[in-house]
């Protein structure tokens, strides 16, 4: 399991520096979500501007490493894309957990988001890592409604 | 293309008991699979190997035998999903066997706390078997019925050992909840018109289920093909270990479903004063799940599937006419079941007459090593039907030979010769 | 008479994967029994040799395989009835876990088909539970308040993780119908005083249930003298298979409770609009049971008995003082549950301050092999009523060692290192 | 099994050749037990004289040999001996065939009766053999109520 740690450098590295943390304005959207198997949380806001580009994500939360990890290299991801390019991200991301460690995910488009891969063998943990990204997709949702 | 083949005699040396020598150098011929099947070394091993070096509980532990356990215990889930051609892996709920599948959906019935009208149930509504069912798809339904006042009605069996199914426009109405018939009879062999049940179910606006027992084990089965609601089977039938089951059902409907027995697992939330549920299959798996059982039932499609559902299916198609042939010839023996191969799977009731079954099956044991199954077979009223307390049921796998048909023919001679 | 003792290595011995080596020289420390625990070889090659030369169909089968088999399942039913001290063999009822076994008695209530008026229930009726349950112990009470109205209550728990039994009286009333707590607590590691409940319960006119799980394997507990009414406890924490639990009840509540799962081997005779019932235990075993889990249960009995349940627990009475005492000495460590020797199991659950315990559980896995478990252990409510979403839990069994306890030590030293 | 046969000699005996079959007068009770699980039935009539003298047991019915045989072997059984001591092998008989097969049964009191030892091993064919016994003892609580 030492190959497959879910504890890689980077994502301790994010956990101990998250980037972009703390609730910013101006947003288009907030939402709040909770995983209630384990008590994580996360309230987080997207800011669209031209064309469809994401000009912020912003989020608090609390919970354990691999959930406030994960929405650190969320909001790595998304700046400077669009929210359509984020979508294909996130649903890669998705892919890869929800596929019990047996998916190739495609590095290219993840990114440091890769490292999660070790989440997936542990369903109790897909949640964790899965929290912050459901509450972006959601809040791209309200914020073009 | 040819008919697909299989090779007994390699397939017998996967299944130490065959070779098994009884006291007073009978050999053991096992004709009983219909009751319970062997087990090969293939499905003892991956069991055995599981609980020594790899086992721990699945889904909440985090650790690498908890990874390990789960991965084993999801991997059966996409294998049996595969097997039997689920939609979704998601649709495939573990459960101790195919009785508890089937009180699972009928206790989903009725339920004051369900809210999805079509599981609503009360008097005037009705529910619709047949009278060749096993114990195991009348009990819950009546049950169910005394539970709501809702009426339990049934098709009739002919003298063939067919569904009967002349009066089927009055039988299944729109006052009809729920259909749930055996897809094979476990008694007379008889594989049921799934088709013409399931178009009077959709017209009537009815749920249909199926008790796949019997057929899930010996015929490629694809739920998705069949149409039908719930699918019920059970893994000891099917060369799978015992204390597993499987209920097939759409998802849409196990989405509408009320939860059965409430636990661990079955969860996403849980106070004091209320829950919420887990998605299926989850939220019918209350409780450790039977883990090592469902890895087993995985190496057991395995190992089916690598030998071919369809080589099985025609193996047994000749056993089944082998069979039908050679008892012909025993005077006085009556067939309980239909005399041809014409829809029918290779399980042969009959009886002897002037001679119990009890003691037909007893000789059979007692001096030729021969295991049949003698009784109603957990299906009484299908004897009542035809007049009779009891059959002898042989019932053949794919480990079976004719040469132990004709043992068993040569049992039936000596044991009208006993009871002379 | 001095204290029993046990030799911890070579009980080792007989769990092969406690010697197992993880990937990147990590030795397995397995600290994760209170989920389910390891099985001996004993166990494993009982099941093993049964499936491979003996098995059949149980109860119904009349031939070798099939006497051999239901030889073999009763005397499992005959080995827990002793392990636990049933005054009857006909009272231990095979289910496929705790988990049903609760389910069982819940259901049992309320049926507008039963008829003993101690098991009618709707509104106004009062069950009674606890704040300290299992899911399993709580959701199937839920789900009977639901279908009929009565009211669920509960006793809470005290800071020190006892149940308050200060409002007893309250609680537990003439409305009270039954009332049922967890023997040990799975996250505390508390037991319960069940004399105190009992004697109330009694005074109210209340049925008393015992969730066991965490009990039965570790102590020596004999279901007569407590003097209850249902007890529920499960085959894999007592180094027995998955797939199997039991239900133990008074048989006078068995012959009065109406059927819960309907099917064969659970009936004496079936008509298509009617049914009589087997007595217990059958009534409630529906369908196939699990054979080889029986007899794989049956063998962890004679296994635990062999060790000795009081050298058992005792060995876990000095890990637990050892855990205790060096659990105590972890900077920002915080015990949830009671903190001395008093009235406690070998479980022990703590927070560590700033680091959620998914973590701790995690790099514990990763660095160490040392296997503990994280989350809220199916008792979400005892949490919430603590302020915390999750802890960390370290249960200890037989084959557990204080060395294993210094490793975990050692682990969360190191947890507190990476997460400082 | 060869050893435990079920079908020892004398069971086949008594199942061709039963010993007092037939339902004759006169009698102080009858009574008609069915075994529902497998059809087995049986009308069975007592005739008690002085003393608690078994004067005669006669009985008609239906079934496997087992139950058959069972009806002979305690036809014989009962003649000539007091209620009181056909209860005691009665009991005992029961005891054998509840036993499984792990009990020692006392042949002086059993006589012809312990060749049912082997049935004890089928939970399904124990009430075969104890039909007609049950029977009895029903007749006999009858008879002397
Ligand atoms: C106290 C307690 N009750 C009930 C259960 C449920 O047991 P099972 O999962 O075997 O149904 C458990 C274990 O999970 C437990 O610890
Ligand atoms: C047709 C049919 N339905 C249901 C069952 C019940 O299966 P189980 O005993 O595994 O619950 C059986 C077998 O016993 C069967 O043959």
């Amino acid at each position: 399991m030492i190959a497959e740690s879910m504890y890689q450098e980077l994502i301790l590295e994010h956990y101990k520096h998250p980037q972009g943390r703390g609730l910013r304005e101006p947003y288009d959207a907030e939402v709040h979500h909770v995983n209630p198997t384990c008590g994580d949380e996360i309230t987080l806001r997207v800011k669209l501007g031209d064309g469809g580009k994401v000009e912020d994500v912003s989020y608090d939360g609390q919970g354990c490493s691999i959930s406030q990890a994960a929405a650190s290299v969320l909001h790595e991801l998304t700046s400077g894309s669009t929210a359509e390019e984020t979508l294909v991200v996130v649903d890669e991301f998705t892919r890869l957990l929800q596929g019990r460690g047996k998916i190739e995910p495609d590095e290219d488009l993840l990114g440091d988001a890769v490292a999660f891969a070790g989440v997936a063998k542990f369903p109790a943990r897909v949640k964790c890592a899965l929290l912050a990204w459901m509450a972006y997709k959601d809040a791209l949702v309200r914020s073009s409604a | 293309m040819s008919l697909p083949t299989l090779d007994v005699e390699r397939i017998r040396k996967d299944f130490p008991v065959l070779s098994r020598e009884l006291p007073g150098d009978r050999p053991l011929i096992y004709l009983d699979s219909g009751n319970s099947s062997q087990k090969p070394l293939q499905v003892i091993e991956t069991m055995r190997d599981h609980m020594t070096m790899h086992y721990s509980n699945v889904g909440r532990a985090m650790h690498v035998l908890g990874a390990e356990s789960t991965e084993a215990f999801e991997d059966a889930r996409d294998k049996i999903a595969a097997f039997i051609g689920a939609p979704s892996r998601d649709e495939v709920v573990f459960t101790k066997n195919a009785s508890e599948a089937l009180n699972l959906v009928a206790y989903a019935f009725g339920n004051p706390a369900g809210e999805d009208p079509r599981f609503r149930l009360g008097p005037g509504d009705e529910i619709v078997i047949s009278e060749m069912e096993h114990h195991s798809n009348i009990v819950p339904w009546q049950l169910l019925a005394q539970r709501t006042g809702a009426t339990l009605r049934w098709f009739p069996v002919t003298d063939e050992g067919r569904l009967d199914l002349s009066g089927i426009d009055d039988l299944v109405t729109e006052r009809t909840k729920i259909v749930s018939i055996a897809h094979q009879s476990n008694v007379l062999g008889t594989v049921n018109p799934v088709a013409e049940v399931l178009a009077r179910a959709r017209q009537a606006g009815a749920l249909l289920m199926l008790d796949a027992s019997q057929s899930v084990p010996h015929h490629p089965v694809d739920v998705a093909a069949l149409g039908v609601d719930f699918v019920a089977f059970t893994g000891h039938k099917m060369a799978g270990p015992s204390g597993i089951g499987v209920l097939w059902a759409r998802g849409e409907l196990l989405a509408a479903m009320p939860p059965f027995l409430g636990g661990g697992e079955m969860i996403e939330a849980v106070w004091m004063d209320r829950s919420t549920y887990a998605p299926a299959p989850h939220k019918f798996e209350a409780g450790t799940p039977p883990i090592v059982e469902a890895i087993g039932l995985g190496a057991a499609v395995d190992y089916l599937t690598a030998v071919g559902m369809d080589a099985i299916e025609a193996h047994e198609r000749e056993l089944t006419a082998y069979a039908l042939g050679a008892l012909a010839e025993l005077p006085s023996l009556r067939l309980i079941g239909p005399g041809t191969l014409d829809q029918r799977g290779a399980t042969v009731s009959f009886t002897l007459e002037g001679i119990h079954p009890h003691d037909v099956g007893q000789i059979l044991d007692d001096v030729f090593g021969v295991a049949v199954r003698v009784g109603h077979h957990c299906a009484r009223p299908l004897h009542l039907r035809f007049g009779i307390p009891a059959t002898t049921r042989a019932s053949f796998y794919l480990y079976n030979t004719t040469g132990e048909i004709d043992a068993l023919v040569r049992g039936l001679h000596h044991v009208q010769k006993v009871f002379a």
